[in-house]
């Protein structure tokens, strides 16, 4: 059978700055035929990215192709020149990528970027493009389908953006598509919506595609060949069955033991030890905009919320997105100071706003932001970046410094040698952890942990939620745990809050989310996990009560 | 797919050939703004020759200018103003125009808004009235003339500085330093100076040439270097009569002028870069 | 539009007219300081002093400077610049000619500069790193590096004087063809192009480069679009906001700094007319000149503001 | 090479564009208030004085039919019959009087306020006739009646934004700082007409743009170029200089009643370290004369021819420093652009110096503002006097105790009486006598060093005729516009 796309013997390096080569990918080889899904998982940094972006003919700066063919349609992308390549792109193979609201043009309309591929191929007249997108929209299950394009991207909101983006790579007819961890910025349920509208549209349209994810759940339920990847090298490449039940390679059945994390002991409670919560959050109201006369913002994102933090416990914050998870979390670390409501630490009220705080205060309460890309200087490497605390928070310097460095890149299961590279040199995963480990070289007490293992795979999620673990028992440390991720969630967290529209409608302990919710989109919530199940998904719009109630949401 | 380098490694640094021949001519230039007075071989205000706009010749190698002056001693002589004044007052006018802009976008407010007017103000009066006002009102020297002229220039690296800057200020990376509660001297020079450097280099080297060639201007004012001395500029201009000759008297101090901003400029586009991964 | 739009482009305009107050202060206060006395000057050195003191009392020279200030301020708004010192006619004959032989050049130089120079910019950028790119570059830095006077009297020796193809000077008092208007703009225009716009390019090429190195220009590039489509649909409206600040301030330089370019071509603007007026000490005419200047830094610098919100859909919603 | 004028017959017709190298929106049409060349060529082509200087230094009747006096105090001037002004009104004594008695008021602002206060009393006798008394007798009347400053105007004239005078050329546009344009008169009242059909007059400040534009056929006629452009011209085959020496120089001033110019020793040292030749020859490029300190220029007729310039003696200038207790010391001398060649002059004056181990700091001061605050007012400064007609006006207005632009503060009773003396004598002999010892005495005890008299140098196409030299200065002493004429 000739198959659609075959990767060869796919060797990749980038050069470092001082003129050195490194290998990316170390001779990859795979097929995929017509019509065929394949998922590529595997470790953090393990080239998936790398590889679906030479599919386009692309490479990032710095890197480049050392050897081999990537034939697409009979096409040698690594031969072709610049101007085959791109009539290629969008027509033959199309790319959703990782970050949907970085992919977008903010000054320019959703329709005209939608329906952009097919102007520049000068595919069909524009009115029948737009009435394509159109339907697109529709299949996509977005709202408004016939005004929605008339939005700029920051009128959507991130599930949608991303859904739009799956449109914008479809509306080209491409026999193949790459997704590129689509789904990592979505909470559950809208990825449910999100998976089904992928599925439907590439069965309609017979179109190949490519799946980038470490969401092993998710993976089971699109993919019909799955790649394991890791350290730029094929490890297993099997069918979806083949893989998720009779796994062969150690590293791949790593993988699957992960997916199941043990779920948290919680440490026993002192209630008599320690009268005072280590963080209590008391009717916090905060918003964005204008203020007016009164002192509230004209959008307010958090309504009245309050919850406590025992010193050595966990808190999980879950919910949809832009139900304000991220909000708390700043307004706690002061960075958006409240128009109502108070924040203790450790007993004592902090002043709303950061600026006000004393610096050993700050220093006790550390936050790690939601998108690590945007949150590391790009112009610094990684060593400056990690060492900073240490020097302004403890006053190290020299080779101290340096080994403390090491040692907690090390924690974060990163290389030393990472300590030399600049953030646009990491793959996503590997920003996350660089963002984690800043804010434990402050040693503090508190972590706001906003959506850390996002863009991990379940080996090293497993690892990171280990160590945050591991120092817990070690310091007495408390997390305020935000993620969309159950799994996660209930394999760290003492406690859950699930928020909604900017309000907390439940509070419950971990180990009662299945079966203790009261709140109708709490219940929502918990049953659009993702089983790792092939069949899950397809069942589950079999199921009309749990379809009503993602409609009604 | 394929990226080539010409550069190599020099003491931990990344420098390319363009950079070291920029840098080459740049410290030959110093050499000759430092020590230059002692290679003149005539003193520079000293008429040799009777006639003027005199060719290249073996007793007087750049000619003679329009007084019959030595060429070479001028040009010599005139190295030390021109580098001398300008480098300090790019320096100070971006520094002060940098910082400023810097400041004004991460701490905003009121301090922003009152910086930008009254620098827009100033940007805003015509600068041969601004340097009358100031020979009349505190004479003329040449740390006064390197004030006016950072004066003149702080305004426009202010502007540029400050929209590059409020960019960056908004960037959660900064905001993480905040959080961390790091002061305005550390959230300007580590996190927003990096990420605005080139841009901020690159107008450095802009202002440069356009100091060069303003102190010229404003010698007529009589503010800075005296006679017999002459900045290239006035060298320039003073013998510009020879233009229709093809004297070397007007061409040397042009080629010379043109050397050393051009190589200022190319320095600033190729800038060593330090190599970050050495051994490992 | 909407009303956050007009509320904010209406702040910028009031911001615009707190700082003409502050620049009319600052103008009126470095004319006072100019040294020598006005009526000793106009009386030439043979004045005796109590014809001297007679025209001081006259022309109100010895009231206080805020009461001159306030009365100079309120002549201003209701249109009255003023008569000169000098000649005793009104400043706003003196200037009227003048402001719009002004005007007229750097409306040519603008309509041919600004293109040019944006076309440099943004070709650089989109081959940044090219041989193009390095020559262009380079190109730009040595053109201003030669003095301004050098290349208009070169212009001058070569096209005037040695080819005859175009006059020596630029006054257009009495040219009537569009062919005699060209020849005797061409030199001055190329002149003062040189000058402005290599800031315009390389600022033009830095804003430009800086987008390209978003997300999105690399989404595109995905979608199989071209380089210059990347560059111009996609880069440049989000550049814009640096652009048109960049041009804005190039292009303030045509009002006040094209004195040399006036000198050389004999060209009667009104550069030329403020330095005459600052030696023969004509404050009324020293004023409305700078003010002049300050208003059309202003409202260009406050043009490229207002473009800039506007251009960005974040506040256009 | 100064053009000798061939006896060719005049054409008459065509349109002449000249250049001047000063213009400002302080020009002007009154003749009372005109200060710039460009001022003097304008009021030449518009209106007509009582007496014209002619080339050789002899005074010719222009408005004035003649002008005499028995004891140079009272004088009658008889009016020419038949002229009238632009606007039709015809030319009497009224005019005359109105035209000489407004510079005596200190509103009009006049240039030669002072000169005019001998004037005690103008009257008109008759329509043709007006009487002119005198303060003090001055026979140099005529003479001064031929000053730029003592054009006729029509009686009662305030608004000066057009010229009604009774000149060759009738001001049709005219631009204060732009250009101005005249067309023939042709109801002039001299026999011969101007030749030209209009005469355009514009100023080019930058030298090189003045020449440029010269040599690419813009202009025909471009007034006092700089030495170092000469070169060029001469270079180009179709175009002629026109090379007049007056009396005009930039001379190095110590003030006497401040320190350094209070200290004996001073002035003179300072005169003989002025290095003449050097100073003529590489700064002037030749164009000037060698001048000894004093401002009777050679082609005037009371020069004093005996009064050698002194050599360039270093030693000597040491020596008196030496003397005064000056030598080392720092001591400032104050240029400007605004002096011409101040700066060059400054710079060998300075090298000079330095070779005997004296300090000159060369001050470079804006020329916004020179005159009136540097000139007069420095301790050592540069200065540049415009030609005068008379030794008298010079030295009234140059060196007697009370003159206005007392250079160097040169306080002496006897010149001051010799002045007076020399101004009331009818007998020239007398007079030259007098102006004789005089011009010794301002050469050796007068803080004013004049090292040369620089010479005006006019270029301009071959085909303009009819310029000839004339001592009030370049340009025919302004009055060109009527005698130019262009070869067909
Ligand atoms: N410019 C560069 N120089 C050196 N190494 C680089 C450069 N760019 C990427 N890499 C390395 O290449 C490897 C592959 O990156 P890639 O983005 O493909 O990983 P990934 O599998 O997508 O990881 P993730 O799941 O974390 O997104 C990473 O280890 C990364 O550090
Ligand atoms: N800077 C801002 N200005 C205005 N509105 C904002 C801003 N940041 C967030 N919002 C809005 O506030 C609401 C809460 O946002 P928040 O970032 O807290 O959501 P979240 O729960 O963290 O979502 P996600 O899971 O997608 O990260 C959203 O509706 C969002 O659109
Ligand atoms: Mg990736
Ligand atoms: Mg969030």
């Amino acid at each position: 059978m000739a198959s659609f796309v075959e990767i060869r013997d796919l060797k990749l390096g980038a050069v470092t700055d001082s003129g050195r080569d490194i290998d990316i990918i170390k001779g990859v080889s795979f097929d995929i035929a017509e019509g065929e899904i394949v998922a590529l998982i595997g470790e953090s940094g393990s080239g998936k990215t790398t590889i679906a972006m030479t599919l386009m003919g692309h490479c990032r700066p710095g890197c480049y192709v050392q050897s081999g063919a990537v034939v697409v349609d009979g096409k040698d992308m690594v031969q072709l020149s610049e101007r085959q390549r791109a009539a290629m792109r969008g027509t033959e193979v199309a790319y959703v990528p990782q970050s949907a609201a970085a992919a977008f043009n903010p000054c320019k309309r959703l329709l005209d970027q939608v329906v952009e591929v097919a102007r520049i191929h000068k595919l069909m007249p524009m009115d029948q493009a737009r009435a394509k997108a159109v339907e697109l929209f529709r299949a996509l299950a977005l709202p408004d389908p016939e005004t929605i394009g008339q939005r700029y991207p920051h009128q959507v909101s991130g599930g949608q953006l991303q859904r739009l983006s799956a449109a914008m790579a479809l509306i080209g007819g491409p026999k193949l598509v790459i997704f590129d961890e689509p789904t990592t910025a979505l909470d559950v349920t809208t990825q449910i919506e999100v998976l089904r509208a992928f599925k439907s549209v590439m069965t309609a349209g017979g179109m190949a595609g490519v799946y980038v994810s470490h969401d092993l759940a998710v993976v089971a339920q699109i993919a019909d060949r799955i790649v394991v990847l890791r350290g730029g090298e094929v490890q297993e490449v099997g069918t979806t069955q083949q893989i998720l039940h009779d796994a062969q390679h150690p590293y791949t059945r790593e993988l699957l033991a992960a997916f199941h994390p043990v779920p948290h002991a919680a440490v026993a409670p002192a209630p008599q030890a320690a009268p005072v919560p280590a963080l209590e959050v008391v009717g916090v109201t905060a918003g964005y905009g204008p203020v007016d006369a009164s002192g509230v913002p004209h959008k307010l994102a958090l309504r009245d919320v309050g919850c406590a933090l025992e010193k050595g416990r966990n808190l999980g914050v879950i919910g949809e997105s832009g139900s304000g998870k991220s909000t708390l979390a700043r307004a706690i670390a002061g960075l958006l100071p409240p128009s109502s409501g108070s924040i203790l630490l450790g007993g004592k009220v902090l002043a709303g706003d950061a600026r006000q705080r004393s610096k050993d205060e700050l220093r006790r309460l550390q936050i790690v932001f939601q998108l690590a890309d945007t949150a590391l200087n790009p112009a610094r490497p990684v060593g400056d970046i990690l060492g900073r605390p240490l020097s302004f928070y403890h006053g190290m310097k020299g080779a101290a410094r340096e080994a403390r460095i090491v040692e907690l890149l090390d924690m974060v299961r990163l290389p030393a040698a990472m300590r030399h590279r600049l953030p646009g040199e990491l793959s996503g995963g590997q920003k996350q952890r660089v963002n984690l480990a800043r804010a434990l070289a402050a040693n503090p007490e508190v972590i706001l942990c906003d959506e850390i293992t996002s863009a991990l795979d379940t080996v090293v999620a497993a690892a990171v939620i280990e160590l945050l673990k591991e120092l817990q028992r070690e310091l007495d440390l408390s997390y305020v745990f935000i993620s969309h991720d159950l799994s996660t969630v209930q394999a760290i967290c003492d406690e859950v809050m699930v928020m909604f529209a900017g309000e907390k409608v439940e509070h419950l302990p971990a180990d009662r989310i299945h079966g203790g919710a009261q709140h109708a989109y709490s219940r929502l919530l918990f049953a659009s996990v993702p089983k790792l199940d092939t069949g899950w998904l397809d069942g589950l719009s079999r199921d009309p009560e749990f379809s009503a109630a993602l409609a009604r949401r | 797919m394929a990226s080539s380098s010409l550069s190599r490694g020099l003491l931990g640094y990344r420098v390319n050939a363009v950079g070291l021949v920029a840098s080459a001519v740049i410290l030959f230039w110093l050499f000759i703004a430092l020590f230059g007075g002692q290679f003149t071989p005539y003193p520079p205000g000293e008429i040799v020759d009777f006639d003027y706009f005199g060719p290249m010749s073996g007793q007087y190698w750049l000619g003679t200018d329009y007084l019959g002056r030595d060429m070479l001693s001028r040009i010599l002589m005139g190295a030390r103003y021109t580098v001398g004044i300008s480098v300090a007052a790019v320096l100070i006018s971006c520094f002060l125009g940098v910082v400023l802009g810097m400041m004004a976008a991460v701490i905003g407010g009121w301090l922003d808004t009152c910086l930008s007017r009254f620098l827009d103000a100033l940007n805003s009066i015509p600068s041969k009235l601004f340097g009358l006002v100031v020979v009349a009102g505190i004479g003329s020297s040449i740390p006064v003339l390197i004030g006016v002229l950072a004066v003149i220039y702080t305004p426009g690296a202010y502007r540029f500085a400050r929209a590059l800057a409020v960019n960056i200020s908004t960037m959660d990376f900064v905001t993480v330093a905040r959080a961390r509660g790091e002061r305005t001297p550390y959230l300007i020079t580590q996190e927003v100076l990096p990420n605005i450097l080139g841009p901020v280099l690159t107008d450095m080297g802009l202002r440069f040439v356009f100091i060069v060639l303003l102190l010229s201007g404003l010698s007529f004012l009589g503010l800075g270097v005296q006679p017999p001395n002459a900045d290239w500029g006035s060298l320039v201009r003073e013998n510009i009569g020879g233009l229709s000759f093809g004297a070397p008297a007007v061409i040397m101090p042009s080629i010379a002028i043109a050397t050393l901003t051009i190589a200022v400029n190319l320095l600033i586009d190729n800038l060593p870069v330090r190599i970050r991964d050495r051994s490992e | 539009m909407n009303p956050q739009v007009v509320s904010l482009v209406l702040g910028r305009l009031g911001v615009a007219v707190i700082t003409l107050v502050i620049v009319s202060f600052i103008v009126f206060a470095a004319t006072e300081m100019l040294p020598g006395d006005i009526a000793q000057i106009l009386l030439g050195q043979a004045a005796t002093p109590e014809a001297v003191a007679g025209l001081r009392e006259a022309m109100h020279l010895n009231d206080p400077a805020i009461l001159r200030f306030l009365r100079w301020l309120g002549g201003l708004l209701q249109g009255d610049l003023g008569k000169s010192y000098a000649n005793n006619m009104p400043v706003a004959d003196l200037i009227g000619g003048r402001l719009a032989n002004t005007l007229k050049l750097a409306a040519v130089t603008s309509m041919f500069a600004v293109p040019v120079a944006l076309f440099l910019g943004i070709t650089t950028a989109m081959y940044r790193g090219s041989l193009y790119d390095r020559a262009v570059n380079t190109l730009v830095v040595g053109v201003i590096s030669v003095p301004e006077f050098m290349i208009a009297t070169l212009a001058v020796l070569v096209f005037a004087v040695w080819l005859h193809w175009l006059p020596a000077l630029s006054f257009t008092g009495d040219t009537t063809t569009l062919m005699g208007l060209l020849k005797a703009y061409a030199m001055p225009v190329i002149t003062l192009s040189f000058v402005i716009s290599a800031q315009m390019i390389r600022m033009t090429r830095a804003a430009v480069v800086e987008t390209l190195k978003m997300p999105y220009a690399e989404m595109t590039l995905l979608k199989g679009a071209s380089k210059p489509r990347i560059v111009l649909r996609h880069a440049l409206p989000n550049a814009i906001g640096p652009i048109v600040n960049a041009v804005a301030l190039s292009l303030s330089y045509l009002l006040g700094g094209v004195i040399i370019v006036e000198t050389v071509f004999n060209y009667p603007g009104i550069a030329k007319l403020m330095v005459d007026a600052v030696s023969t000490r004509d404050l009324p005419l020293i004023q409305t000149c700078a003010m002049i200047f300050c208003l059309g830094y202003l409202i260009l610098i406050t043009i490229a503001d207002v473009i800039a919100i506007v251009s960005n859909p974040r506040l256009r919603k | 090479r100064a053009t000798a004028a061939l006896a060719q017959t005049p054409v008459s017709g065509g349109h002449l564009k000249a250049a001047g190298w000063s213009a400002s929106t302080a020009d002007t049409l009154d003749p009372a208030k005109a200060s710039l060349s460009t001022d003097y060529t304008r009021c030449c082509a518009y209106y007509n004085r009582l007496t014209f200087m002619k080339e050789d230094g002899s005074i010719e009747m222009e408005l004035a039919d003649s002008i005499e006096s028995g004891d140079a105090a009272v004088w009658t001037v008889k009016l020419k019959s038949g002229v009238t002004f632009h606007d039709g009104k015809t030319l009497e004594a009224e005019d005359v009087v109105f035209s000489l008695q407004r510079h005596l008021d200190p509103a009009v602002g006049s240039k030669v306020n002072s000169i005019a206060k001998q004037f005690k009393e103008i009257k008109a006798l008759d329509p043709q006739t007006v009487q002119i008394t005198l303060e003090s007798p001055n026979a140099d009347l005529p003479t001064i009646l031929a000053m730029h400053h003592f054009m006729i105007i029509a009686n009662g004239t305030t608004d000066f934004s057009t010229a009604n005078g009774t000149g060759a050329f009738v001001s049709e546009v005219f631009e204060p700082g732009v250009r101005s344009i005249g067309k023939r008169n042709e109801n002039y009242f001299k026999p011969q007409k101007a030749h030209l059909d209009s005469f355009e007059y514009f100023a080019i400040p930058d030298d090189s743009a003045r020449v440029n534009a010269l040599l690419s056929g813009d202009i025909q006629f471009a007034a006092s170029i700089k030495p170092q452009s000469v070169r060029l011209v001469e270079s180009q085959p179709d175009f002629v200089l026109s090379i007049t020496t007056g009396g005009n120089y930039t001379n190095l001033n110590a003030r006497m009643d401040l320190a350094p110019g209070d200290k004996a020793g001073f002035v003179e040292g300072m005169k003989y370290l002025m290095n003449r030749e050097l100073i003529q020859k590489s700064a002037l490029r030749g164009l000037a004369e060698i001048a000894n300190d004093q401002p009777v220029p050679p082609m005037s007729p009371f020069h004093n021819a005996e009064l050698k310039p002194r050599e360039f003696d270093p030693e000597r200038a040491k020596s008196l420093f030496e003397k005064a207790g000056l030598l080392g010391q720092p001591i400032p001398v104050v240029a400007s652009e605004a002096a011409a060649s101040s700066l060059d002059m400054a710079m060998i004056f300075q090298q000079a110096g330095a070779e005997i181990g004296m300090r000159f700091d060369i001050q470079r001061v804006p020329s916004d503002g020179y005159w009136s605050n540097y000139w007069l007012k420095a301790p050592v400064h540069f200065g540049n006097i415009n030609p005068r007609p008379t030794p008298d006006i010079l030295f009234s207005l140059l060196y007697a105790s009370d003159a206005p632009w007392n250079e160097s503060q040169y306080k002496s009773e006897k010149f001051d009486r010799m002045l007076v003396e020399a101004r009331g004598e009818l007998d020239t002999a007398r007079r030259k006598e007098i102006y004789d010892e005089m011009q010794v005495m301002v050469s050796n005890e007068a803080g004013t060093g004049i090292p040369v008299y620089i010479s005006n140098v006019d270029a301009h196409a071959g085909k303009v005729k009819g310029l000839l030299p004339n001592p009030l200065g370049g340009q025919m002493g302004y009055a060109m516009a009527e005698y130019l004429w262009l070869e067909a």
